[in-house]
């Protein structure tokens, strides 16, 4: 096992899957020469050329919809996003057609294809580089929505969307992409989509959380620990949709409090999605209101501000203890 | 430091082969064989009168909205007969004809305009993607099968349809800018019927020609008379021949007109004159074709008579069929199939509530 | 007053809205000549010219972006998205401009501009003309999100977002275009946007919807207080963005039980941060599980099963009960 | 009934005034005045130096990302140059020698790249659009102020900028296509870098042109040497004239280069040839105008020398009040400024939120 960046094991998943499957074709803006702008498709191109890591036009819409017209043919094209900013371009060929095509046809066509981004904050980025709006996929039926929190985990899940037989979105963590190396298995290693994990076991809150915020929420875990003699359970949900919420909820009926974590805007976000399976599926066993630490309802700042829209270890172990103080 | 025209060695051809009376000209007259022939007249008259039907039928509120596809026949028909059926076709939802023309059953149309999820199915052998309503996104798909099928080593051909409306679309700009990068094989078929519901040809874009806009991506394009149906299988012919050898996309531009409804929910008379429409009916493409057809002896007035009835047959019994198939209940269910390959944990729990809401309650066929 | 139709009270609105400010503009596709696929700009063109009711190409982000445009300079253009299902195209010129220009211009500039869109069910239509998709403009900060459920509120409504000074996306039932007649007085009427109302009032549970779906809602709470003797109250929020939670949380800390019914999908839906507001501002009188009434996780089936994917009278009486059970 | 050339009467020019050396095409030659000629000179110094600058700063992690302009010096200020202050600037994100010609402060771009959201603010009196960096879509916005422009019977222009990668977006497609139909007053100044990041112009589109994709919306279109600022300032003028005059829109290709790098987070050497780049050099805008300007007596050697002094005092100014600014605390409130002209409920209550957690906290500036 090699300790690996995000970055090395995601490029170490599309290197093994073009291995292993010649119809699986990588593109985007500067994925080939370049091997993307944060070098996650990096070598690719030289390894297997340029006609299956194909540098494209400036145009995302098209490059969602010309990766459905490859996957009808029966490819696995995994097309990037540069930003997640940028993807919007393309939701409505996803929501017309990646994420219809199954149904429209009643099943002789599927769109096996994944789109990747990087989101969120931290990296003192320009405008449009640092928001964090899964949701937004998350509401279309028809698609998947998986964000990664690590190194092994992202490599296991990206395998996973790429041999998935429907669309799958996949939001890579900027802020993790280099932020430290984990060990990760040379062999494959698959993570089924739409499981949550434990990823720390506690008897006196649950918190809830994905992607990048999960750092700040295993830190708080930590200090809730420390400082407070409180156990935290820590659940990562790996995929936001479909959402697993078998793991929560079972957890909630356990601890009877959870707070949820994202940085994307609170209103209408994935948390809220959390909360109402809770509601539905644990409520009998709620002891105090469920919290949501969550970037604000604004335009993410600029990097002089970014630290205080961003969640932070600290916020959510206060709101842990707000939670278990109610 | 010259002020010096580029060297731009573009142009723009129009073509046109019979004229409103049916009249040949005989130096571009393409030697296609006599049941050919036939079978295009065949198809356009099936779908001529299938339209008709799937109008009284819709007036009488026994099936839902479609788009009519009077007048375009020969544009359809002349395109998609230029295709094998190895190829592929993308249509948006106006192509009845180039449908029926593959094969497309009568049957399956009126249930999918009947409100039935179960008619958008495609046979397994039949290269077609279904009909896809959101204007110009059609064209991306094309340019990736195309692209998937140069990967592959293939010779199949695409052919994508869409109106002169779809054609101010972005997704269609980013289409044609692709299919010129990775020269696919790709057939862009515009039917240009001068109207885009309410809006006419001349203010969906300040340019003369659809088939210029193939210029801004160094691709052919072509105007072509969209009414003949041997110009537009000429120019088919030779755009299919063109990407099958690996000449990359063509552009063509096929001058129609939609002699009917845009769909059953539209009133044309709000917005264009019967004086313009009375001048398209005298280009109408179907007696024009038939014209022809009799004048060379391919088709005599008895043997049309056989085929008008023979459709006649052919189109009730498929309306008796799916009126069977329409009384019979309706599963609600079955819109939780072909979501994913396999059924989420929040489907199977919803799939379940309606199961229940269904025999508590017969399912809730009032809302408002 | 007069009694009209909701298309007539839009055009009301419009034609009024047009004559008191020669800024205001109308503009999108088939909504000069022909009046709106739905007759909601019918008379315009004819009243106003075409300087002022613009037919445009077919360009959906174009027309977004048009608009934006035009706010800038100080205009009040009022855009259709012919229907909602193809207003994806033009998200990202709402997501990354419309939203942000006030911000990122620092109050120099603004964006007045209203975006129009008929959505949901119940009219028998094609695929992509019945989708419920609020959720997807509602968690995207800088816009709002207003949804009327009759005639006299969506006229009174339409007012204060053409005179809003940021840019409203404008939801249109088109199951109740035409489905009933209110008194619409003549003289202006205004509601302000980010409001909700109660519109029935009672003790026993609170029934919180918006839009076409506020009928089946109203008709539950017959069916309760005649059936059951129930005495429901209900709540129209009609904008769900910025979401007013002061007289939902309100009511639920009276009737310690809440239903929310929408027609959009369940999952990450709008209904969920409904529940998630009642959680954080009320859970302590919660006596029941909220439940939520509403679209499921699929693609909007075509015209022969619409009315099984809709949520009806006899479904959110029925979940009421379970509520009132609980 | 033919097969024959419609008569398209379009074609695309080249302009180019001034080669390499600064040697002028006499006949081509603008009367342009002495003091717009320096000012001209002066503005394309300033970028090219404050471009150096911040390029230092950022290395030294005191500013964040930010796209770097060295060469595009000719583009912007030749083009900007044709606008009268009561016109509107419509930019991406490259255009910096636009904004600083417009009275943009160099004060504010560091703030705005050191990451603060106050420095997005446009002054009052000052006709720009904030910098917006979603590619090509910003076209859009600059076609709608034309429109409004025309129907309050104002006399302004519109100029928005763009690369050659933005082209490829079918935002750009639809802005092009409207401001056709609607002939409203916008330049569209295309700067053609050969490169976005790392894809080359060859790869973008299969046109020869980009200056063609004007014939698709029966615009003109015209090629201009973009790093000479005489040709890019008479074409511009030229298309300023038409739009203020009712001719309706000009799309003009400006051919230049980007000798630096994308922004800072790129790395050139990975996808672009030295061989290239130093070809470029020669044709660097910048010597290539000094010289011009020196050979015809208007600038002299110690003048420059004066003027390069002058710059770099104004630049260090700048920087120290950026830097005494950016020692200043951070009110993080300031976040839910302006999102709406009122806050609603929901922001006043995570306003608060925030003011606690900073209470409590200090703000929880680690988050991973
Ligand atoms: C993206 C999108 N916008 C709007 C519509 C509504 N609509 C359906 S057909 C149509 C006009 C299309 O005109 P054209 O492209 O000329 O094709 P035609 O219908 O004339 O064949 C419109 C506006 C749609 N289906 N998709
Ligand atoms: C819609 C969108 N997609 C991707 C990006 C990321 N990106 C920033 S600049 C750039 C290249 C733009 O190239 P070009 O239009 O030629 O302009 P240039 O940067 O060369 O001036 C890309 C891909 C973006 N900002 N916006
Ligand atoms: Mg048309
Ligand atoms: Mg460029």
């Amino acid at each position: 096992m090699a300790k690996m960046t995000m970055v090395q094991a995601l490029n170490m998943a599309l290197r093994q899957e073009m291995e292993k499957d010649d119809r699986v074709v990588v593109l985007g803006e500067d994925v080939g020469v370049n091997g993307g702008v944060f070098r996650v498709t990096e070598g690719l191109q030289q390894q297997f050329g340029d006609q299956r890591v194909l540098d494209t036009p400036l145009a995302e819409s098209m490059i969602a919809g010309f990766s459905i017209g490859m996957a009808l043919y029966g490819l696995r094209p995994i097309c990037e996003m540069q930003f997640s900013g940028f993807s919007y371009y393309a939701i409505h060929q996803l929501e017309a057609h990646a994420s219809r095509l199954r149904h429209r046809s009643q099943g002789r066509y599927s769109v096996p294809m994944v789109l990747r981004a990087p989101y969120g904050g931290g990296v003192r980025a320009l405008e449009h580089h640092s928001e964090s709006r899964e949701a937004l996929f998350a509401h279309i039926p028809g698609l998947k929505m998986v964000m990664p929190s690590g190194p092994r985990n992202a490599r296991a899940l990206l395998v996973a969307a790429i041999r998935d037989p429907d669309p799958v979105v996949f939001f890579e963590p900027k802020a993790v992409y280099r932020a430290f190396r984990e060990e990760v298995p040379e062999e494959e290693e698959v993570l089924p989509l739409g499981r949550s994990q434990v990823v720390r076991e506690g008897d006196d809150i649950t918190l809830i959380s994905y992607g990048a915020m999960m750092h700040p929420t295993l830190a708080a875990a930590d200090e809730l620990k420390e400082k407070d003699g409180v156990e935290a359970e820590v659940i990562d949900l790996l995929t936001v949709s479909p959402l697993d919420d078998s793991l929560f909820t079972q957890s909630v009926r356990k601890t009877g409090r959870a707070v949820l974590v994202h940085e994307a805007p609170r209103s209408f976000g994935p948390g809220a999605e959390v909360v109402a399976r809770i509601v539905e599926k644990s409520f009998w066993s709620l002891e105090a209101p469920i919290r949501r630490v969550t970037g604000y309802d604004v335009i993410f700042p600029l990097f002089a501000r970014e630290g205080d829209y961003l969640p932070g270890a600290a916020r959510i172990a206060r709101a842990a203890r707000e939670a278990l103080s109610a | 430091m010259p002020r010096e025209k580029i060297d731009l060695p573009y142009s723009v051809d129009y073509l046109s082969i019979l004229d409103a009376d049916g009249s040949v000209d005989k130096t571009l007259e393409p030697a296609l064989p006599e049941d050919l022939l036939l079978r295009m007249h065949r198809v356009m008259l099936l779908n001529r009168r299938f339209d008709e039907r799937m109008l009284h039928l819709q007036r009488q509120g026994r099936i839902g909205t479609f788009a009519l596809t009077t007048g375009h026949e020969a544009t359809f028909v002349g395109s998609v007969a230029a295709l094998r059926s190895s190829d592929w076709l993308v249509p948006s939802y106006r192509e009845a004809a180039a449908i029926l023309w593959r094969g497309g059953s009568l049957e399956n149309f009126l249930l999918y305009f009947g409100g039935y999820d179960e008619a958008g199915w495609v046979p397994e052998d039949v290269k077609n993607l279904p009909i896809s309503i959101p204007v110009g996104s059609q064209t991306q798909h094309a340019v990736g099968l195309g692209w998937a099928i140069r990967s592959r080593g293939s010779d199949e051909v695409v052919m994508v349809y869409f109106g002169d409306g779809a054609t101010s679309q972005g997704d269609f700009h980013e289409a044609m800018n692709f299919a010129g990068v990775y020269q696919t094989p790709v057939v862009f078929i515009c039917q240009n019927n001068q109207w885009a519901i309410s809006v006419p040809r001349s203010r969906q874009s300040h340019s003369r020609t659809l088939a210029q806009k193939a210029l801004a991506y160094d691709i052919p394009g072509i105007q072509v008379d969209g009414n003949d149906v041997l110009a537009v299988h000429a120019a088919a012919v030779e755009a299919v021949e063109r990407a099958r050898t690996g000449g990359g996309p063509t552009l063509i531009e096929c001058v129609t007109y939609r002699l009917s409804l845009h769909t059953t929910a539209d009133d044309p008379k709000r917005y264009r004159d019967d004086a313009e429409v009375a001048i398209w009916m005298k280009r109408d493409p179907l007696p024009r074709f038939q014209n022809y057809l009799l004048a060379k002896g391919i088709l005599t007035e008895s043997k049309l008579a056989e085929t008008e009835e023979a459709i006649k047959t052919e189109i009730q019994e498929a309306v008796d069929r799916a009126e069977t198939r329409m009384k019979e209940p309706v599963d609600p269910l079955h819109m939780f199939e072909h979501m994913y390959a396999e059924r989420t944990p929040a489907l199977e729990e919803q799939r379940d509530e309606l199961s229940r809401e269904l025999a508590a309650g017969k399912g809730d066929l009032s809302h408002g």
